[in-house]
């Protein structure tokens, strides 16, 4: 995929230029809740009293699960494996994994977060945050 | 204060119908509730239509073909709870005294495969997030991991839905299968296999709802609605099409809520429920909703239900028509179909599949958007 | 006795927007609507939601983005008459003391070109019947044969329209158009040219509905429901997607009984009304409705606006934002947008649009289906 | 258009295979209501009182279009014009005319059912009903 030109599935999701990728997420200022993706208002509070911040790439696997027929719109290549990730900071993300199947994940491993390819589009490498078991 | 009672119901079979449109589906539904209430179009004063996939007046259009009375009409989307929510606005149009006689028609005739149009945001379909069963399958894993539940738990799940629809008419399928093929069908999403996930289908499904003494003039067989609860996802619920939740979050979730606000608005609690509908959407949804439902401890549901407590004939009997599993899912109708099994159910009138002496059941549905409602029906 | 009003109104503009997808345009309009109340989404107690083009669970997903309070979430779809019809089960929620705060929003992405999926059979569309388009033209066309309707009076309304919508934010076309380029433009269906016919495009609208006691917690600016009425088509009225109708059929067509209920429920008649949005699918049919609705006597309504009488300034001025004419019509979203509209006409806020002293005012929408809403405000 | 088979556009809608092509309607035996296509309940009654009848092929045109862009799901050619005919029954029908253009249209013209092609597909030629004026 060299020579392809990177960009993200979508705008805002997370930092994938700096050396260690980051999610991006909403902090409330008034009560503390995270979201990811960011939003302007705090789901718990209705105010616009968000604030933009980055969360730390490392995580523990709380479950996950291996899909093997491609859903609707899905542009990636199958098996892929899906988890969901507890951050320190106090949330839980849905991602992508970088394993094709389920074999070697284990509940409560330690996950990092990396920048991936999504899928190859109009000659455009589309980049997505995964979900890594560290080695 | 009035109350408010379901003078008729009928189903149109779930299935898949090349040769019916969803007009079909949705008239041949409502003509059979409205004649089982002993009524015609032209007793009804309004008409709450569910139904996901049609673009336009699908109401209108399934309703022209018993009549156009020029009652107010309205549609309704809320994905798998789409019936139920508008059995819910049927329920608040008779207690406020704004109608007498309110239609509650659900059909679906749909597509087929994994459904689509469940809300995502583009960058979730592209990447592979957005699929209904992922989020099925996750659920289902952590309360694996942190429970216990098992495979095997969950095969008996399908196979007591498959067992049970063998008599039901109304089901989609209607063959008995083996744990052993459950476990060992095509892995869809693990740890579910094909034959714990349910199937998009078309059908119908509808009710009459009335007040009491109107009820009372065209027939004897109605049933009360003593609770009727639409509640809406928050933040710490991780349901379609949700990215993230707060870690650790603590109950209740959104189910948990829906059933709390039913009882209460019932008067009645959970070991008061003779025969429940829930929506088993796979066989860990069933296995947890049991739970929140408040059927059986948290964490219990498995063990309960391969001990036999939520088969017929055991202490708490869940969906016993087949489930959502066996009958498979019209969404617009689906919910509106568990609402005539109950009221069957209720009347006696539910064959080889009758709970001995049900007086009060239970239906809940929970769908896309974060859509859970709980509909208790007492005889 | 329960008085219900509006006590916020937002838009987002009606236009066609690329880079922005339906939860941005209905989430931007029940924030502006929201702000006008000085309320959050934290106040609103439960949503109707309403949307034509979307899948599943548009209105969650729109909303998710103002916070999850976790209330009755339901989407609604009634063609054109959608956003309305959210109105009137908001309406009733408030009158009947079931909540205090209720949000009604549209929203709509629409596809481009003639409208599908207006509920027309297979066969109509394929053989050529199914098109709105046609029914407003052969309506019309009836129309001019009957009581000497003219192709210059339905060039005036689009006229007019245009030239209102100079100073409307909201509107899409906003360049006035002369009479001869009306008549010039591209012959749609006879005799309806291009510019006598509206655009689908996208846009978002919304209302925040309340008891009065509760909406002056928050706001003194807010206008009265004074009616809100849904009724739908019965078999007189050869309206979409109808293929017969009875010969001769005699009055009060849909439009008509719609009116006529609503003034009753208000206590008014036509003539206390000061402003009114009605729906200008095209020109023709606002001619039409303005005889429906009582502004005129059945056959002069082409006159009478050529005469300026429903022009800004004029005895009962009609569509001043430019209608749906010059909105452009975002389905879900059209009927909120009237009432958005009307509720700045009350409240003095029209700018150069507006009329002078306005007390009393109309939002009327009409749709595929046969659904008619009028809905009465006053000050 | 010969040596194909010939199949209505729906069943029910007319009879074509009569030397006369006759519209097939629903008329209710309680109240007399006429309703095109025919249907099981009368739209007036609510009630399954709908015997099925057809209707003369005489009636009078009250109002026509023209249209020059295919609208969604039509399978036939532009342009073509629309109208509403009355019938001496008491029904007023919707149906596509045979005229292209609505030059020749005259509000309160005799007009006559025939049978012509809606489209051709798969082989099959499909078969409305249209509106002609009678010469
Ligand atoms: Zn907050
Ligand atoms: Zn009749």
């Amino acid at each position: 995929m060299e020579g392809l030109v990177k960009v993200p599935v979508k705008d805002g999701l997370f930092q994938f230029t700096s050396p260690s990728p980051m999610l991006i997420v909403s902090c409330c200022s008034a009560c503390g809740e995270l979201v990811f993706p960011k939003q302007d208002y705090c789901p718990e509070c209705c105010t616009d009293t968000m604030e933009e911040k980055t969360i730390s790439s490392l995580g523990k696997l709380v479950c996950f699960t291996g899909i093997t027929s491609p859903p609707p719109g899905f542009k990636g290549e199958v098996p892929y494996t899906v988890g969901i990730v507890e951050f320190p900071e106090g949330i839980r993300i849905l991602g992508v994994m970088t394993e094709k199947n389920i074999d070697r994940l284990i509940p409560g491993m330690d996950i990092e977060i990396v920048m991936d390819t999504a899928f190859i589009e109009d000659e455009k490498e589309y980049l997505t945050y995964k979900f890594k078991p560290v080695q | 204060m009035t109350e408010v009672v379901i003078a008729g119901v009928g189903m149109h079979e779930f299935g898949r119908y090349n040769d019916k449109d969803y007009r079909t589906l949705g008239s041949v539904a409502a003509q059979r509730a409205l004649k089982d209430a002993n009524m015609n179009m032209k007793d009804v004063q309004a008409a709450f239509c569910a139904n996901v996939y049609e673009v336009s007046a699908s109401g209108h259009n399934v309703l022209e073909r018993l009549g156009l009375p020029g009652i107010p009409i309205v549609n309704v989307e809320n994905a798998c709870a789409s019936g139920a929510s508008a059995v819910r606005l049927a329920y608040q149009a008779i207690k406020s005294g704004q109608y007498d006689i309110v239609l509650a028609v659900g059909f679906e005739k749909s597509p087929r495969g994994f459904l689509h149009g469940a809300g995502y945001d583009h960058w979730q379909e592209s990447t592979g997030l957005g699929a209904n069963p992922l989020y099925f399958a996750l659920n289902i894993h952590e309360h694996m991991v942190k429970y216990g539940t098992t495979k095997e738990q969950l095969a008996h799940i399908a196979y007591k839905s498959h067992k049970h629809a063998v008599h039901n008419r109304y089901a989609m399928f209607r063959k008995e299968l083996s744990v052993e093929e459950i476990l060992q069908a095509r892995m869809v999403c693990d740890p579910l296999t094909l034959y714990m996930l349910c199937a998009p289908n078309d059908g119908g499904a509808a009710a009459v709802i009335c007040n009491k003494e109107t009820a009372e003039r065209f027939t004897q067989n109605y049933v009360t609605i003593a609770a009727s609860v639409l509640e809406t996802r928050r933040r710490r619920d991780m349901f379609v099409p949700a990215v993230s939740a707060p870690a650790q979050a603590s109950y209740p979730f959104l189910a948990e809520r829906a059933a709390q606000s039913a009882y209460k608005m019932a008067g009645l609690g959970p070991e008061d429920i003779d025969v429940a509908e829930i929506q088993d959407v796979d066989a860990g949804s069933e296995i947890i909703y049991s739970e929140s439902l408040g059927f059986c401890p948290i964490g219990e549901g498995g063990p309960r239900a391969l001990a036999g407590e939520t088969s017929l004939g055991g202490r708490i009997p869940i969906n016993v028509s087949g489930g959502i599993l066996s009958r498979g899912e019209p969404v617009g109708a689906s919910s509106l179909g568990q609402i005539a099994e109950i009221t069957w159910q209720l009347r006696g009138e539910a064959g080889p599949n009758q709970v001995q002496g049900a007086k009060v059941a239970l239906s809940h549905s929970e769908g896309a958007g974060g859509n859970s409602c709980v509909t208790i029906l007492v005889k």
